[in-house]
């Protein structure tokens, strides 16, 4: 039962007469209502991933190569009508500023009920009247009163809440959340996290979640995958990843989280840092692009591109020394 | 020179004469132009000097003389005829009693001395009073010493009896358009400012400030079966390249013409029949301050005069669209000199007079001039490097025409140029150059001759008008001489019309100023 | 792409116009006063007149070249004057505040309130027409939209944490403001700048066309294309080559304008200009 | 709202109050007079006696203090004076040029906005594309031309060759149509580059990603989300423009013998009538002051974020 495949992706940067391959090689896929996070440090090309699927690139970026199908329909050469039917009704998204993400000049509820008009062909009153419904279900207290506020009255949790009223209006099959605590303070993290997973779960829409902090990811998602500079380095279920990270990069991503209760277990290490920066889309190194940053890099690693290696239990590495 | 001035006179008089030949027809409507400056200054004639304004006074409103342009003379308008008194001091006019102005009232006596008098109020300035201030008794008005002029009297209502202070023709004096004839009491109500009353041949309708000026037939004037039009329109344009298209395209009847449109004009096939050709009696001149040191020589004077290819200016840069000047008094006077010759454009003499007068290796002047066309900045801009060959240097300085006649007003300059009105009346241009006249009034460059005082004298107390001219051309014979100004030429006013509009007035002394009951309208005219 | 084509076809047009002005002696072909010779008036443009003649007989092709140099000097001058004026009241009163910043505010208000044409259309016949008049006129009058813009500058720029620790250490208010804001607004400054230079050639020949222009009778674009006005159909070279310079030398500035908006002020894209 | 409207009539007191001291000084020091300037068809038919006694009349001899105490006190009570030309009372004098200026200045600015805005945003569709260079290109010209050069060109085209408009002329709206657009084409360059930068702006604003993630049409998104915002900042402009247009319609004013403020103004300084023209200058000023609190208002109701202050 897959829902989304996404099979070799390819994305490129086109800059002058030059292009440059801002991800590659990025397959994986997600089951219907099932849970998939995507992690990586900004610029890995995570973000532009998931533009790509909801089919939202755009210039100078665009698909370059494989295929991307939603119920085993290849959706990256639809034409515009085609995603627009999509888009909203099926694959949903959140973003990670829900400031900048919601429009300063119109009330909320209206934002919302744009998802019926354009999906549900529901008239404005009608439309209206199921936003504050909506509302009401991400606990948006008053919803009557705040369907009428505007983005700026409102509290930076109390708009992501909005945010996910509006992906979530339609029930789509999967919902890519890019970030979407990110901006939030720390406190309300936790809140809407949890209501994006009870209201997916109910409605069994799939998560695809975006996020650089692994912690996050591996709580909240069955499995993950690991990107580094463009490219999928290790997809794994969550539970193995904690408990064995194969790839390097993935191992220091483990490494610097901090962890309740397993302190004692590891002992009194130290949290790690990941030393180096993401090499740019315009200069990769030869060989595996993590081996500038890799401390078990050897000359191998500086020449050949390492291959996908299949891993027991399910899923795969990309790396010369995994294990 | 003097042969095509003569035939443009002709040939200008034809045209009205040819014109009135048909029968005119009834009906249509004259568009005319103001066409200098952007607005009508005033509805008030009495205030206004400018002949922008009287473009609307010939219109709507009547003087006690008119000028006639086939006679070059002011006549009777407003009176049927003048009995002069022996000592040429009082004039006894019997009215006319055919006059009704635009609200219906009868003209009668008592509305000349009510807007005689009110031009001599001396509480405001009406520019007029110029022209008043020759009734005995009205400067005693003006100065608030007298509430009536005392050479003003009503006999009846149809005899008014006027006494002047020197023996001069009035008609010299109320042929002036803002001598206008008021209503009786009119003028001093709000709303004479909105909807003025004349005697004219048309009745106000509408000014739109800045845009136009509308009005319509006068039923009640006085000349049998005039006006012949229904509606004269003035259309307010400034503008030489507005006026230009708007003529080109037939929404303009009259439309004054510059140097380089009357070039353009006349090698038109189209147009060239329509245009009207009028030497006015304006002279066009580099006014000297005889106070400044160099110019109080005459011999620089005369080398100025001798440095100035005048003729090549005439004829290049103005386009032929004036006459020379060959004194002060201009071609259409009766005190004009045919027989003398300007002075000849010759720098070697003119070398020499400036060597002579001390000042072999030249000298440097400031000359105030203003932007305008005729008399402006190009004519100095051409000048310059003329002067610069005989070794006299000019700097220029440009000034708006009002801030010019401030600083000639008040002697506050070197040279400046200007065009300055030298006729119908010759005594009184002359006049200007009078000793005794002070710089204020007119005598500028302040210039002094005995022998042209006396011959002035003499004029002014001669009754004769051919022994007057002949003194009148011997005056003019010194200012020649003693050249206080340039003498750079006489305006040759052109005007183009439409081949619809028929009996237009060759008027002397400002071409668009017509008598409008005399103009008609062929069928072919587009206007309504 | 385009925004380099921006910069590149502005910033000839504009370097040609100087170069010209520069060269003015040199390449002209007679001297544009007193080389007036009636009897070659209003030729049309040839071999021996590239441009054609004036009324006047003169050279317009040496005149026009000769223009640039007036009409140059009034753009580039008057607008400097108009930068100085605004920048220095706009960045002290951002910096500042209080009535200071009040008392601007209300100047530049006034200044946004009265087109600056009429303003210095009254200045003008104030002073008379000529070159100084016209570096006044409008170099007193333009400054408000340079002045706002250093002012909002300033505002921003002095809760920046450098700002803040310049005024740590103690540098004066003086050197703060020339040191660290001056320069973080220069790019936006030059920007409208080189915009408003164009402006002022204009209003140069607005003002000429008005009779209020440069003194006679050294030459400039804007008197040259307005004294041509009236032979517009008998002698349209008159007026076609003035007008031209005029329109390739703002067109020029608007474009290189654009073009450094670009680069140096690439945040600012829709600031109310 | 009312009370936002009273509050910057309030606030602009001090504007028109600085305004009026400023004309009132620059034209107690102009050289000339009106008494000069009725020679100004150099006829010099006025003579030094009524030179002088208009002086006194007009009370143009009377020390600096006495004619600004007279002015300010007048001013106080809404009189304007008499207009020292025609001898109307100023007001009235402003009243039968004002819709004149109103019809060229609104016709000017529709012009502008229903071609410079359109024109913004189909440059910003495609940046960098073919319409956009020209349209770009198109505009600058339209900033880069003199305005009454231009306006002549117009009237050779339009009227002599090709006789579609009257040259000249005050009446219905085919008068007004060169007019207008002579003076619209600078507010028309400058608004279509502002809307393209606007539009540039806000197409690539996140909430205009999330409207695309909603699954709407180009078109709705446009619609929707696009127009209102750049609206906000086409208005301002606009409302900053007002200023340097009402310069403008003085030279196309002029060139059209068109009967507006504008020319009255340029009269008023020529013929030195300088109640009439403290009374333009004033009346421009108040227009100014009115479009753009009228613009702050509209900005208002658009974005709830700015707060009527």
């Amino acid at each position: 039962m897959t829902l989304l495949a996404v099979e070799n992706l390819r994305i490129d940067l086109a800059s002058g007469d030059k292009r440059h391959v801002a991800v590659d090689e990025v397959s994986f896929e997600i089951a219907r209502g099932e849970t998939f996070g995507l992690v990586g440090e900004s610029g890995c090309g995570k973000s532009i991933t998931a533009l790509a699927i909801m089919g939202l690139l755009q210039r100078p970026l665009m698909i370059g190569g494989g295929a991307i199908r939603l119920d085993g329909r290849a959706i990256q050469d639809l034409d515009q009508d085609e995603l627009q039917r999509l888009r909203g009704k099926r694959l949903a998204m959140i973003f990670q500023e829900p400031m900048t993400a919601l429009n300063p000049l119109l009330p909320v509820g209206r934002q919302i009920a744009e998802m019926f008009i354009l999906h549900e062909g529901a008239s404005w009153r009608e439309a209206e009247r199921r936003a504050i419904e909506v509302l009401a279900r991400v606990r948006v207290p008053a919803p009557e009163l705040r369907a009428r506020d505007f983005p700026h009255q409102l509290s930076g949790g109390m708009r992501q809440r909005v945010m996910i009223a509006i992906a979530l209006a339609c029930s789509p099959d999967l919902l890519i959340a890019d970030e979407p605590t990110t901006a939030l303070d720390v406190t309300v993290q936790s809140e809407i996290i949890d209501l994006m997973r009870e209201l997916c779960a109910a409605n069994g829409t799939a998560i695809l979640m975006i996020s650089h902090d692994l912690g996050l990811v591996a709580s909240m998602c069955r499995a993950v995958g690991v990107m580094y500079a463009g490219r999928l380095v290790e997809v794994r279920s969550s539970a193995d990843v904690f408990k064995a990270p194969a790839h390097p990069y993935t191992r220091g991503l483990v490494a610097s989280l901090p962890r309740l209760g397993s302190r004692a277990a590891v002992g009194q290490r130290r949290l790690q840092e990941i030393s180096g920066v993401v090499p740019s889309i315009a200069g990769f190194p030869p060989g595996c692009r993590f081996n500038p940053r890799c401390e078990r890099a050897t000359d191998v690693c500086r020449t050949d591109e390492p291959a996908i290696t299949s891993l027991a239990g399910g899923g795969f590495v990309r790396c010369h020394h995994h294990g | 020179m003097m042969k095509r001035a003569v035939l443009a006179v002709s040939f200008a008089l034809l045209v009205a004469g040819h014109a009135d030949a048909q029968t005119p027809r009834k009906g249509g409507t004259i568009r005319m132009t103001a066409p200098y400056g952007t607005n009508i200054s005033t509805l008030d004639m009495h205030t206004t000097p400018r002949a922008q304004d009287d473009i609307y006074g010939k219109v709507v409103h009547r003087t006690l003389y008119n000028y006639d342009s086939e006679k070059g003379a002011p006549v009777l308008e407003l009176a049927k005829s003048v009995a002069v008194s022996n000592n040429g001091l009082t004039h006894t006019f019997k009215l006319r009693d055919d006059a009704y102005f635009h609200n219906g009232k009868k003209m009668t006596a008592d509305d000349i001395i009510y807007s005689y008098t009110r031009i001599m109020d001396g509480k405001r300035a009406f520019a007029a009073a110029r022209w008043v201030r020759i009734i005995k008794g009205a400067v005693d008005v003006e100065k608030g010493q007298a509430s009536s002029i005392e050479g003003l009297k009503k006999i009846d209502d149809v005899t008014l009896e006027m006494t002047l202070t020197d023996r001069v023709d009035p008609g010299f004096y109320f042929y002036n358009g803002n001598t206008a004839i008021y209503p009786a009491g009119e003028a001093d109500k709000p709303e004479f400012l909105q909807k003025p009353i004349g005697l004219g041949p048309f009745k106000f309708v509408e000014h739109i400030p800045g845009s136009r000026l509308v009005a319509e037939r006068w039923e009640k004037f006085y000349k049998p079966g005039m006006p012949y039009a229904d509606r004269v329109v003035i259309s307010i344009m400034g503008e030489a390249p507005a006026r230009d298209v708007a003529f080109r395209n037939k929404e303009i009847d009259l439309s004054i013409l510059g140097p380089a449109q009357y070039v353009a004009y006349r090698e038109d096939a189209n147009l060239k029949n329509g245009i009207l050709e009028v030497p006015e009696v304006f002279t066009r001149h580099m006014g000297m301050n005889l106070e400044f040191k160099p110019f109080s020589d005459k011999r620089v004077r005369q080398a100025i005069n001798h440095a100035i290819d005048t003729d090549l200016i005439i004829k290049r840069l103005v386009k032929d669209k004036a006459y020379r000047a060959t004194a002060w008094l201009p071609i259409t006077s009766p005190a004009y000199d045919k027989s003398r010759k300007p002075y000849a454009f010759d720098p070697e003499k003119a070398k020499k007079l400036l060597a002579e007068a001390g000042y072999p290796d030249g000298f440097e002047f400031e000359w105030t001039t203003s932007q305008n066309e005729s008399w402006g900045l190009p004519i100095v801009e051409a000048v310059l490097p003329m002067l610069a060959k005989v070794g006299i240097k000019v700097k220029v300085k440009q000034v708006e025409v009002t801030v010019l006649v401030d600083l000639r007003n008040k002697g506050e300059f070197q040279a400046f140029i200007l065009s300055a009105q030298s006729g119908p009346d010759a005594l009184g241009a002359l006049k200007c150059f009078h000793s005794a006249t002070p710089m204020t009034a007119c005598n500028y460059y302040r210039f002094k001759n005995g022998e042209f005082d006396k011959l002035i004298d003499q004029a002014g107390q001669t009754e004769n008008a051919e022994e007057r001219n002949a003194l009148l051309r011997k005056a003019d014979g010194i200012i020649y001489d003693e050249a206080p100004v340039w003498f750079f030429n006489y305006n040759k006013a052109v005007m183009a019309y439409q081949p619809w509009i028929k009996g237009l007035q060759a008027n002397a002394t400002e071409l668009t100023h017509q008598y409008p009951e005399y103009i008609w309208v062929t069928e072919s005219s587009p206007a309504k | 792409m385009k925004l380099g084509a921006n910069l590149i076809i502005g910033g000839a047009l504009f370097l040609l116009a100087i170069v010209v002005g520069i060269l003015a002696p040199w390449i002209a072909h007679t001297d544009p006063v007193m080389d007036a010779n009636l009897m070659f008036a209003e030729e049309p443009p040839g071999r021996e007149f590239w441009f054609g003649t004036d009324a006047q007989g003169r050279d317009i092709y040496s005149r026009v070249v000769h223009g640039a140099r007036i009409s140059l000097t009034v753009g580039v001058f008057a607008q400097l004057i108009n930068t100085i004026i605004g920048t220095a009241l706009g960045l002290s009163a951002g910096y500042w505040g209080g009535w200071w910043d009040d008392f601007v505010t209300g100047l530049t208000n006034l200044l946004l309130a009265i087109p600056s044409l009429i303003f210095a259309l009254a200045i003008m016949a104030i002073l008379g027409p000529g070159l100084t008049s016209l570096l006044i006129a409008l170099g007193l009058t333009n400054w408000s939209f340079t002045c706002r813009l250093a002012r909002a500058s300033a505002l921003s720029l002095k809760s920046q944490s450098y700002v803040q620790a310049s005024k740590v250490l103690g540098y004066s208010h003086f050197r703060i403001m020339l040191t660290q804001l001056l320069p973080n607004m220069l790019g936006p400054l030059i920007v409208i700048g080189t915009l408003g230079m164009g402006g002022t050639i204009l209003a140069e020949a607005a003002l000429s066309f008005l009779g209020l222009g440069i003194r006679p009778p050294y030459p400039s674009w804007g008197s040259m294309l307005s004294e041509a006005r009236d032979q517009i159909t008998t002698a349209p070279w008159l007026s076609v080559f003035p007008g031209m310079a005029i329109f390739l030398t703002v067109l020029g500035l608007n474009l290189l304008g654009d073009g450094l908006r670009d680069i140096l002020d690439p945040q600012s894209r829709s600031r109310r200009l | 709202m009312l009370a936002f409207a009273f509050r910057r009539t309030l606030q602009s007191f001090p504007t028109v109050a600085a305004v009026a001291l400023v004309v009132f000084v620059l034209f107690s020091v102009i050289p000339g007079s009106i008494a000069t300037s009725m020679n100004d068809d150099g006829r010099g038919a006025m003579d030094a006696e009524v030179v002088e006694r208009m002086r006194k009349e007009l009370g143009l001899d009377d020390p600096v203090h006495v004619r600004f105490t007279k002015y300010v006190t007048k001013l106080a009570v809404l009189d304007l004076g008499t207009s020292f030309r025609t001898r109307e009372p100023v007001s009235q004098l402003l009243a039968k040029r004002l819709w004149p200026t109103l019809q060229l200045t609104l016709a000017a600015m529709a012009f502008a906005i229903g071609i410079g805005v359109p024109l913004g945003f189909v440059a910003a569709m495609r940046p960098g594309g073919v319409i956009d260079a020209v349209s770009m290109v198109t505009a600058v010209s339209g900033l880069s031309i003199p305005k009454f050069w231009f306006g002549l060109l117009l009237m050779y085209l339009f009227a002599l060759k090709l006789g579609w408009f009257p040259t000249f002329g005050y009446g219905g709206w085919w008068y007004l149509i060169l007019p207008a657009v002579t003076l619209g084409v600078s507010p028309l360059a400058l608004l279509a580059r502002t809307t393209r930068a606007a539009v540039l702006e806000v197409i690539n604003a996140d909430f205009v990603r999330t409207a695309r993630s909603k699954g709407m049409s180009e078109t709705r998104v446009v619609r929707w989300h696009v127009l209102r915002n750049v609206a906000v900042i086409v208005l301002t402009t606009l409302g900053l423009q007002f200023g340097s247009l009402m310069g403008q319609a003085v030279v196309v004013e002029k060139l059209f013998s068109w009967p507006g403020i504008g020319s009255l103004l340029v009269d008023s300084v020529f013929q030195r009538d300088i109640p009439a023209v403290q009374g333009c200058i004033l009346l421009i000023v108040l227009f100014f002051l009115i479009v753009n609190t009228l613009v702050d208002i509209a900005c208002a109701a658009i974005d709830p974020r700015i707060k009527y202050t």
